[in-house]
């Protein structure tokens, strides 16, 4: 028999669930306790923004949230091995990515509460996307992106994360596909949290990893803890390198767990047991890490409750932020369509704000 | 026999055609266990089979193409767009063979399927879940663009949907989904799909609406009752093949008609009728035909979302100024 | 100064802008070596390198997601899809981001994107290669949409449409892409995105058209002239945001109006013109408008298709009608 | 290193450029001579069908043609290997399966001489597709037909072709995804033809094989010489047999050359050179087999003399056939839009009916 190809898809894992080194090798960044702990710390006020929004949601000061819980650690191992000069595409729950770069979690707030400023990030990158709902979509916005910094022969990488569910989609696929063909500077990360909303892992795919799916595009792919921070990391870096280095795209499966509901509007015992959530439990990113520092004498019950107090004061001071904000005026819905009005468009504003006025006083 | 809402009138709908037709299979997104994320198609999965309700990878246009492959070899497909604001992947399969393949084949094969669609704004949505896009199918020939508004048209209209040999884009105005209940007798009883409903008689102006609005048409005849202007209110529901000649004989009586829609203004279906109502009832009219509909801008998140929709008032303020010009 | 075609108008337009502006860059199936299988790209990868002219894999939606991203990150793409028929798969990047990045991050991202693609019918090409879809896009707020018909409003429109900061669908009429050769001098200046062309003035009747029926609406125009109509043309070129003023002028004085699309009717763009008329120029109106469109059947393939497309005669037809009543 | 996944692709051949057999164990079916002879013969029949297109476009008598020069056995073995009961889906090349399975070369030139009625099947199954022009979107037809034998519990397999160019297509990874994930009785053949008109195979994906593709949906996949007839059958035969045991979904990638332009409305030298055209030429599927078939004294010179005045006959009178269609009425446009034309069009098609009348006397 001839052979035309052949591949081989490596796994990474570090810490195993109770956070004992499974390998020796430790990568340089996770020799650096500080470092680590700042890791730790981002994971863990990430947990605390999110428990703070789905608060919010349930006594009806948000809209629809879609929770992360469970996903901090592929979250922030994707954002914290970036440089801000790269560009972040995201779906809608990685926040852990998307606080390490400077969003704020008033804006999380806004954009789920009904409004769009909530996209106009303050402090983060200008050049990260902002919350892409269609699914898949925003893997093409990072191939582009990556095209464009190729064009311009700039050192920087695109990154973009999709789902399990959403790396079904053609998007997904065409990304990584022109990424290949062009050795494009894309990193592609499908965070498999084992669910697209009920539908679960095994019914978007019969592949049995998701990691598989680079082969289709040629580029080089790991599968990885997406609970074990320092794999994730670890695999970020490495394809950043190669990417920041000319030698084009990569596929990383982080594989995680969605601990929550899809979003506040979702019920997840409908369609999942308890038994699978129970399990998943017992794999959870923080208490993970946090065994490791601890094991090293990095961290401590007193520090994790002053770090806890200060998650709480940030968030109090994002959310009391948030509910401050006043609506926008009627007119916000025509201003920010075209760089400049056009004039077919004067009468229709106008009328907006005359029966804005005249519903009001 | 049970009061049920426009929802539950759907998922009575697709359960009636599956127990009665084995061909029937519905498919997409979460339909499965979940029973779909606004619950149309709760139940039927434990009924009648994962593969008779099947849910799907995430890719909208693997659920079209299958929809059009599936309906070809003879299958009855329903297939969901779990929010209308995700059917573009969709158009290509819909526009260039479901709409086609009895055109381009002479009539060898041909797509009995359903695109089904929760559709429109103001239930305080994310970004993408509020969209109002049937103008989008309505100028697809070969296409059916149906738009319920009550629990007895959502039934009898997804029956007529199913059974035509067709396709069918069905969209569910998901503002109204639980808005009220009715009683609808489970009968199997379809509606005709080239008829527009007139849903209150009038004499003084006529309101011809969609969807949702057509609850705040009511409300906005009933407003003008209350000045004495007696509006007609028609449904239009079939908007392609359009019944225009229901609309026509209402406008021919009242002079004077006020459009409503949520979708934007420019191009909107709301156009057709107008420029309708100009070619061929141009005599008639006392007055020109307005339009209430959204601006032409995005549908705002939901903060400022029911700023963008037709409101009652506006509705009045446009029927008066119809009255005002004779 | 070289007299040239509609199409290498669109060349020397994208030549000049990616002569005199870094970030623009051209991108969408066979662009490269081969020049675009209509020869718009031709030459341009010679001058300006494989990655400013890229050849992608072929898939609509990458090449609009590419160019989605592109833009966001300062370049300004002009993308092709090589016939206007496959633009389908890229309606999702288009209406979901291109139109809306601006509106959602409140100005911080923008896509200033053209996406070009030959348009209609009528040069015997084989099936989905003949469509005319503009009003799939006319209903998108955020966008805009251009159809040129001269080899001077091609070469104006598209420099306008490639440093315009808002995404611009540009659709150019295959039909008259080598109909006829004008001067268009080579000098870098853009035409205006949002006013009509008034191509000839008249008093009894205005002919409102864009693409390449602009052709068949002057020969109907002459043809009027010789028996004493005097039609005005308008090329509408910018179909959305819409110059209606200079429509509105028109009507107002010649008082009857008929409207040319190779689309068909129903929910086409003349729709909305229709609909305006009658909202802002009824009274001055001596007749119903009239559209003289493509049948609301599909382009059929060529043996058929030019008893589709509207004809000088259907035009002349429906001037008289509106001069037939007053 | 902890490993994931593996993967290995096979590449089959039996016969050299030369027509000699490279491995001993030939397939029953290339056993059975007379059986091969027909397949050849068919080959032959397919290729002075094409070259007659090509003259009927050459002196205005057809539209745009698209010649499938140089891929006789790849589309003959496909559609060879297929059972009346399944179903083809094809894009527009593929006239050697068609032909195999009853498709009239009258019928081919009519749809491309702008007649919808070529698309009617006289004699070729119903159920198989019409030809469809949207690349990839053939294979999600294929998809939904396999799932539709699949439900109905019938033994009949879905076969897609699809271009190497429309591999890149998400149409294409949308239909092996779900075939894997719901195990579909579906066969996905990638023609590599090395050319998207214009583009190159090596711009359309980075991916050293296009049947490594499969692996992103979990699927058995090969890599045939796809000019030779036995491999492309052989491969259709396994993965035919796999699909109606209820195996699942395959793909296979049939390596071929474009040999003509893309379509008589492409000139090829604007874009590949003469030498690669040249070295394709040595590998033309046709004379590979007549000189396996001759060596083995089944064929002869007088044969194949006789065949081929067959086979002028033959499109003689199609040719015929089709000249002598009279143009549809002008109502047709209307008359199967609908299963009955709605009352709103009626109007129209009496408009179109008047108009043509008048225009013409
Ligand atoms: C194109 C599109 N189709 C459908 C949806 C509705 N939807 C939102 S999230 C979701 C599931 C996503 O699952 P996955 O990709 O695994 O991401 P996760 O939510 O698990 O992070 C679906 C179907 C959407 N947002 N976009
Ligand atoms: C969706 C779509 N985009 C573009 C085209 C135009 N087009 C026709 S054939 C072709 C190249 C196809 O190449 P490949 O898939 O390799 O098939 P081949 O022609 O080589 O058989 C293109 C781009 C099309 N028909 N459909
Ligand atoms: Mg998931
Ligand atoms: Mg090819």
């Amino acid at each position: 028999m001839s052979i035309a190809a052949k591949f081989e898809i490596e796994y990474l894992q570090y810490l195993d669930k109770d956070g004992k080194e499974v390998r020796k090798d430790l990568p340089a960044f996770a020799k650096d306790l500080d470092q680590m702990v700042e890791l730790y710390k981002l994971m863990v006020s990430t947990r605390v923004f999110d428990a703070k929004s789905v608060a919010l949601q349930r006594t009806g000061k948000l809209g629809t949230y879609a929770s992360c819980l469970g996903h901090e650690a592929a979250h922030v191992g994707i954002g914290s091995a970036m440089k801000r000069e790269d560009s972040l595409a995201v779906s809608y729950r990685e926040y852990g990515a998307q606080l390490y770069r400077g969003v704020q979690p008033r804006e999380v707030y806004m954009y789920w509460g009904g409004d769009e400023r909530g996209n106009d990030f303050a402090k983060a990158p200008k050049h990260d996307f902002a919350w892409c709902v269609p699914i898949g979509t925003q893997c093409l916005h990072a191939a582009g992106s990556a095209l464009a910094f190729k064009i311009r022969n700039e050192k920087r990488v695109a990154v973009c994360t999709i789902g399990d569910g959403g790396s079904s989609k053609g998007d997904f696929y065409g990304a990584i596909n022109v990424a290949g063909a062009q050795k494009l500077p894309l990193v592609a990360v499908i965070v498999n949290n084992q669910w697209a909303i009920s539908v679960p892992r095994k019914i978007q795919s019969g592949a049995e990893t998701l990691a598989q799916k680079a082969i289709a595009a040629g580029l080089p792919t790991i599968q990885v803890d997406g609970n074990d921070i320092i794999a994730v990391r670890k695999a970020m870096e490495d394809a950043l390198d190669r990417a920041r280095n000319g030698e084009g795209a990569s596929v990383i499966e982080a594989v995680t767990y969605r601990l929550g509901d899809h979003t506040t509007a979702d019920d997840a015992r409908r369609y999942r047991g308890e038994d699978e959530v129970k399990e998943a439990w017992t794999k959870d990113p923080v208490p993970r890490l946090r065994k490791w520092l601890e094991a090293k004498g990095a961290w401590d019950e007193t520090k994790e409750k002053a770090w806890l107090a200060e998650c709480d004061d940030w968030m109090d001071k994002e959310v009391d932020a948030y509910l401050q904000t006043k609506t926008q005026p009627v007119e916000a819905m025509f201003d920010y369509l075209y760089a400049e009005l056009p004039a077919d468009l004067v009468a229709q504003r106008q009328q907006a704000i005359d029966l804005d006025r005249k519903s009001h006083g | 026999m049970a009061q049920i809402t426009l929802i539950e009138a759907v998922t009575q709908a697709l359960a009636y055609e599956m127990a009665h037709d084995d061909s029937v299979v519905v498919l997409g997104e979460d339909v499965g266990v979940n029973g779909g994320v606004f619950r149309a198609t709760q139940g039927l999965q434990e009924k009648f089979g994962e593969l008779r309700v099947l849910d799907t990878p995430l890719d909208e246009t693997t659920i079209a193409g299958l929809t059009v492959g599936l309906a070809v070899q003879g299958m009855k497909p329903v297939a969901e767009a779990q929010f209308e604001g995700f059917i573009y992947p969709m158009m290509e399969q819909i526009a260039c063979h479901a709409a086609r393949l009895r055109h381009r084949t002479r009539g060898r094969m041909t797509v009995p399927a359903v695109w089904r669609a929760p559709w429109g704004g103001g239930i305080r949505a994310p970004e993408h879940h509020s969209e109002a896009n049937e103008h989008l199918f309505t100028n697809i020939p070969g296409l059916r663009v149906v738009l319920p508004s009550s629990p007895a048209r959502a039934y009898g209209l997804l029956l007529a949907a199913i059974r035509d040999p067709d396709p069918v884009m069905f969209f569910e105005p998901k503002r109204i989904y639980r808005q009220y209940k009715e009683e609808v007798p489970d009968d199997g009883e379809a509606l005709p799909l080239d008829v527009c409903f007139v849903l209150r008689d009038g004499t003084d102006v006529t309101l011809v609406t969609w969807g949702a609005q057509v609850k705040e048409a009511l409300e906005a005849a009933d407003a003008l009752a209350e000045e004495g202007i007696s509006a007609e209110v028609i449904d239009v529901a079939t908007l392609t093949p359009l019944d225009f000649d229901t609309i026509a004989e209402s406008v021919t009586k009242t002079g004077r008609c006020v459009i409503v829609h949520e979708a934007p203004r420019t191009a909107g279906f709301g156009a057709e009728i107008a420029a309708r109502l100009m070619e061929e009832c141009f005599y008639d009219l006392l007055a020109p035909v307005q339009r209430v509909t959204g601006y032409d801008t995005h549908i705002p998140l939901f903060r400022l979302e029911m700023k963008y929709l037709p409101s009652v008032e506006r509705i009045v303020d446009a029927a008066k100024r119809t009255l005002a010009v004779s």
